[in-house]
């Protein structure tokens, strides 16, 4: 309920949209094992070399359709799942590329999903926003706003009926919390015990609309109190911050079997797609979001703190850089999907009378 | 063989597939406590217990979303939607969802689940409550859609749902519930998706129909065959995927046909049949296909009105008769 | 928000649904006019006395389709619109004669509606589930249920875009605070200002599934917090209790411009509709509410008071059971809408290539 | 006369009608701030502030719905749905509502809103984002659904729209918004809805199609031309009501047809077309009607396999071709 949900750093937003992270409650650098520290910079700096790239092969029309982005969002997701196990569920919306990833998918597999290829993690047929992978447990990337909430409740509910042990966490962004699914599946989750994470990425707008503008409870982790879902708040550009309140939320989920909310603190780097200038945003927002910059941040973090030399820098950058290239040519290299697959994937269980129509073809084929 | 009703022989199959399969389970609003809004559902709660027969929340979005997502992880969930007017809460999560997941991600997992749902007018529920919209499921690729008219089928049907690895909606009637027929015992038999059936041989004309119109289609054939007019009859059975060949080749020996639908005319089911008709057996034609449905009106609350909106054995009979005619045959 | 929400009589729910109202905070009947209280009274009876006989129609299939009685919530209707003003507006569940009569509708009209007549309400197009009036501003009466919910929340933002002074009133039951609608309509009221009040009518069960295996914050008043919406609750069997809880919101709404979130406790006391024989009901339930049915308990409250004398009760309940009696007499002689109307109302601006096909023409007419 | 863009064209209209009358508002997802998805709204926000021009939460039942209420009230909202994928979260508000509240309260009520959204594919969006469902309103009695393929009509559609007391569902296409063309200068003709227009005329067979493809089916046109196929082109323009008028008295002349539908095949719009001419001109026809539509499946995102899935002016032409073949005339 809202009187008992937990601040953790990240606390309230001001209305011009800055927010101060209270460190002095926030794990610190030096009570951690430096290779655990340097793992985390390297996954969330192939993050946003990914997503760079992503930008690059997007305005070079290798890639089509919408491209969301996670610039801005690495401290979060490197956060997010580094809490889950590997046999835990994660649903997210469209804006997954980074979460494909930070899950396990081969950035090959999800690069070439960007430029749809048959390598795609979906074969090429779901594109940027429907990434998914039965392996790693990533079950999509959802384009629908909201969508992905009553599959995830269900997900969790399959798990429950079974008496599994795993977590599904479920992701989405502040705009979401607005729509219909968001109450439906709080609501059931919590009425039948479901061991679930809903996590909501605060990145302080929808596409150009303010959180305050878009949600009459703009404290969006204390909406959770309409269902007596415990709602946790973290900074979402910090890593360490992020990691513990999801490790604590996933494993009271597990041991509880209970639904939880936890939102997270980060902000939107660049536009809400590729496409998108982001003329809306104000000077001192992009001033903000610049100073603010998490994998930045938690770079000269590490150094100031002895932990990130320059050689291991170096050596970092480089095999980043070098894991974006290969996925890119790997993707580039990749063959189209065939046309004569076009039919394959319409129904899993082959049915009598399916049509098989080409545009131009007759309803009865000659 | 024993003679039960609609309603019987879904509650039977349901519950047998329940003890065949731990992975069955029913979920839908007020089906345990409650025994169903329609009582398909009676005596399950006792029978399963909560955990496999689930009161849900007023919230269709959210139930038949967390069904497919339920289904995802390889259960099978059979939710019930009180009656078709309400899935339309829930389209997104089949439209969008249901329908995709199994293609959108390049055929990595596939959605064991059924819907079932009955639609029908007639019953004096007003504009909201008495729509027939199994086209807004049937026009949607990766969607099966099955649509039994006799208890035997019913039965068949939600076996052959049940088993399906896709999502597949069960079209129910509240005209059907009621209705009885021969239903083999201990029957194991599932039924082919995609198949429609010819309930009645003839070579005057074919008349096709579904759900409680291809029962009203055969009870019209019946008294026709006192005028000595022999009528073929198609039940369609599944809505998709369309079985268009045994149209084609009935309409293609008969030479002339009449669809008896109980959606709205325009853009509704009978649209189909009437173009695949004309494409399929063109040169067989020899009179316009005509289609008997509901008048195009929010159907009204009063008697009268939604008696006269509604299509019926009569104004099936007058299309028939009308049809014959155009043909050059001498009618009643 | 929760924490402010105040709770009027009425107070928490025992699981069993037992609820005792604390009659000490509770307005007493001694400080209200006796005619006030008389003509609650008689219309709480009116409102009791029609839907008995509206039973017995429909057991004597006059009337058709689904009928929804408001047994039980005779002192919650009339509570509801003793605060309301002629000029605001109120939207509806489907379990509605009851606030039909109370803003002010004729039994006749209502009663003929039922019978499905062209004198009824509606002119026989809506049935039970279905009165409207645009003379006395009840805008429906819907049968889907939370359908009312953004189309009231849509009057109100017409008040508002305006500048006018009405209020409205959004009645639903409390399972339909589980269903998107109201998330989106509460959300979309507070973050806009908009004058309504939200009536949650809470029974105890949606049609046999009750609210504690329905909604994961039981409390219902107390959703509100989700959205900045004051939350209170009130003894629904109690009218005095409604209608100053009642009284209270709509002015402050119409005040302050802001939306209200009202929940009233009272309970069924028949089937969800006429042909449910409620037999999930325990013995102790059907007692309690027997025990409990306010208008008896009114009645007998008045007669104690003083204020309700032999002969002011006799009047009373002849006049009652004269207007009711009228009214099914009035409906049963009215005619039936006819055939040739069916077109009539398809569209209100009148459009070329309309279909008016009867299901027996051809498509085009000889 | 001015030549201007689709997308300028309804930005145009909107402002003008805004600034005739003061009940008219638009509101919807990001048409404020952001101007608008596709920059429909650009400017609006800045000219009439937040009061007219609201941009609403994410909560499609929601916002729409509350236009309807709003729209009971007297005032004359203009939503945006950004895209009519996202429409169907709002489909028991407009089927359950909109289109019922005129009739179930026996015509004491009107709802004059208008909800403009796009449809069309060819965008790389997916399954889910890609689809053409206009067929779920063009289906509903109480809607009016209407679909303009030029910026002249969009003008005066968008106008005709918001000057009617009934819902209606303005169609429009991500395809189109870039389109040309002329634009009398301030007009405040109101186009008739309900009607279709003869956008070509010509002897040989007709073409039918609305929206995107009515503008694919004036190119075909066009280069059949230069073939010496004299091809008579139909924009359907209204999908309820449809003009059947028109349709068939083209094809009694023609003799022939192919409709050209940016849809599902099966039960898609150009079902409805292929009936009626059937049942319209049937002893004029000589061929059967033929469809051209997007392959039955989950559009995929990967250019190639989209690319095969779609209707184009290459399909159009092969369909037209083969059908004239049918009436046994001797094409290229
Ligand atoms: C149901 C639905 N409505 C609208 C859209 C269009 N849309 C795509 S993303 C978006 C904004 C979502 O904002 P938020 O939830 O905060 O996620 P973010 O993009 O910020 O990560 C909108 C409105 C959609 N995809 N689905
Ligand atoms: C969207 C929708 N789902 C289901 C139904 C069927 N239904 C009618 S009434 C009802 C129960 C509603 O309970 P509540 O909101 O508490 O109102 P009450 O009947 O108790 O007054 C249900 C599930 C419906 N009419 N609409
Ligand atoms: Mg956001
Ligand atoms: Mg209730």
């Amino acid at each position: 309920m809202a009187d008992t949900a937990k601040s953790k750093s990240g606390g309230a937003r001001g209305n011009g949209g800055r927010r101060r992270s209270r460190k002095d409650t926030a794990p610190t650098i030096a009570s951690e094992q430096p290779a655990t520290l340097l793992d985390y910079y390297r996954r969330m700096l192939l993050i946003r070399r990914f997503e760079e790239r992503t930008a690059q092969a997007y305005t070079q029309a290798r890639i089509g359709g919408y491209c969301h982005l996670n610039l801005g969002e690495e401290a979060t997701i490197v956060g997010l799942m580094t809490a889950l196990h590997e046999r835990d569920y994660l649903f997210t919306n469209y804006r997954e590329h980074g979460y494909a990833v930070a899950k396990g998918i081969s950035a090959r597999g999800v690069m070439a999903e960007l430029y749809g290829r048959s390598t795609g993690v979906s074969k090429g047929w779901g594109g940027s926003m429907h990434m998914f992978d039965t392996e790693v447990r990533l079950l999509g990337g959802y384009g629908i706003v909201g969508g992905q909430l009553p599959l995830a409740t269900g997900a969790a509910l399959a798990v429950s009926y079974r008496g599994g042990d795993e977590v599904v966490m479920c992701q989405m962004g502040d705009g979401t919390t607005n729509i219909g699914a968001f109450h439906e599946s709080l609501n059931i989750a919590s009425l039948w015990d479901l061991p679930i994470v809903f996590v909501v990425i605060n990145n302080y707008t929808g596409m150009g609309t303010t959180v305050e503008r878009a949600s009459a409870e703009p404290e969006l982790y204390k909406r959770g109190s309409a269902y007596r879902v415990e709602g946790v708040r973290a900074d979402g550009r910090d890593v360490l911050a992020v990691r513990d309140a999801a490790t604590d939320l996933t494993e009271r989920a597990r041991s509880e079997q209970r639904p939880f909310l936890l939102e997270t603190m980060s902000y939107r780097m660049k536009g809400h797609s590729v496409v998108d200038p982001a003329k809306y945003r104000t000077k001192e927002e992009a001033e903000e979001a610049r100073s603010n910059d998490p994998v930045a941040k938690f770079e000269s973090e590490l150094e100031a703190a002895g932990v990130l030399t320059e050689d291991a820098k170096k050596e970092i950058q480089d095999s980043v850089r070098a894991e974006v290239n290969d996925a890119a040519e790997f993707a580039e290299n990749s063959p189209h999907p065939d046309v004569s697959t076009l039919f394959d994937y319409t129904y899993a269980t082959p049915v009598a009378n399916e049509s098989r129509r080409m545009p131009a073809d007759p309803v009865f084929a000659e | 063989m024993s003679v039960i009703t609609y309603r019987q022989a879904l509650r039977d199959t349901l519950r047998a597939e329940m003890h065949r399969d731990e992975n069955v389970f029913a979920m839908g609003e007020e089906i345990g406590v409650f025994e169903g809004s329609y009582k398909i559902t009676e005596g399950l709660l006792k029978e399963f217990g909560e955990r496999r027969v689930r009161d849900t929340p007023i919230a269709e979005e959210g139930f038949v979303g967390a069904a497919i997502g339920a289904s995802m992880l390889g259960l099978r969930p059979v939710v019930e939607v009180m009656t078709i007017n309400f899935s339309l809460l829930a389209l997104d999560q089949i439209v969008n969802h249901a329908a995709k997941i199994y293609g959108m991600f390049g055929g990595q997992n596939s959605v064991p689940m059924v819907i079932r749902t009955p639609g029908g007018g007639g019953q004096q529920l007003g504009a909201t409550h008495s729509q027939n919209i199994e086209l807004y499921y049937s026009f949607v690729p990766g969607l099966k859609v099955i649509a039994p008219s006799t208890p035997a089928d019913a039965a068949a049907m939600l076996r052959a749902a049940i088993r399906d690895n896709d999502p597949v909606l069960l079209l129910e009637n509240l005209g059907l519930y009621n209705s009885k027929g021969e239903v083999p015992d201990d029957d194991d038999s599932v039924a082919e998706i995609g198949r429609a059936a010819v309930t009645r041989e003839g070579n005057d004309i074919t008349i096709i129909g579904y759900s409680r119109m291809a029962m009203i289609a055969s009870q019209v054939a019946e008294n026709l065959a006192d005028e000595g007019i022999n009528a073929e009859v198609i039940d369609l059975r599944s809505l998709r995927p369309l079985d268009r060949e045994t149209i084609v080749e009935s309409v293609s020996k008969t030479g002339s046909a009449v669809v008896a639908e109980d959606d709205w005319l325009t853009y509704g089911i009978g649209a189909e049949i009437a173009a695949t008709i004309q494409e399929g057996a063109f040169d067989w034609l020899d009179a316009p296909v005509r289609r008997v449905a509901m008048a195009e009106v929010p159907l009204p609350y009063a008697k009268p009105l939604e008696t006269a909106a509604l299509p019926s054995a009569e104004s099936l009979t007058t299309a028939v008769h009308e049809t014959l005619r155009a043909v050059g045959r001498r009618v009643g």
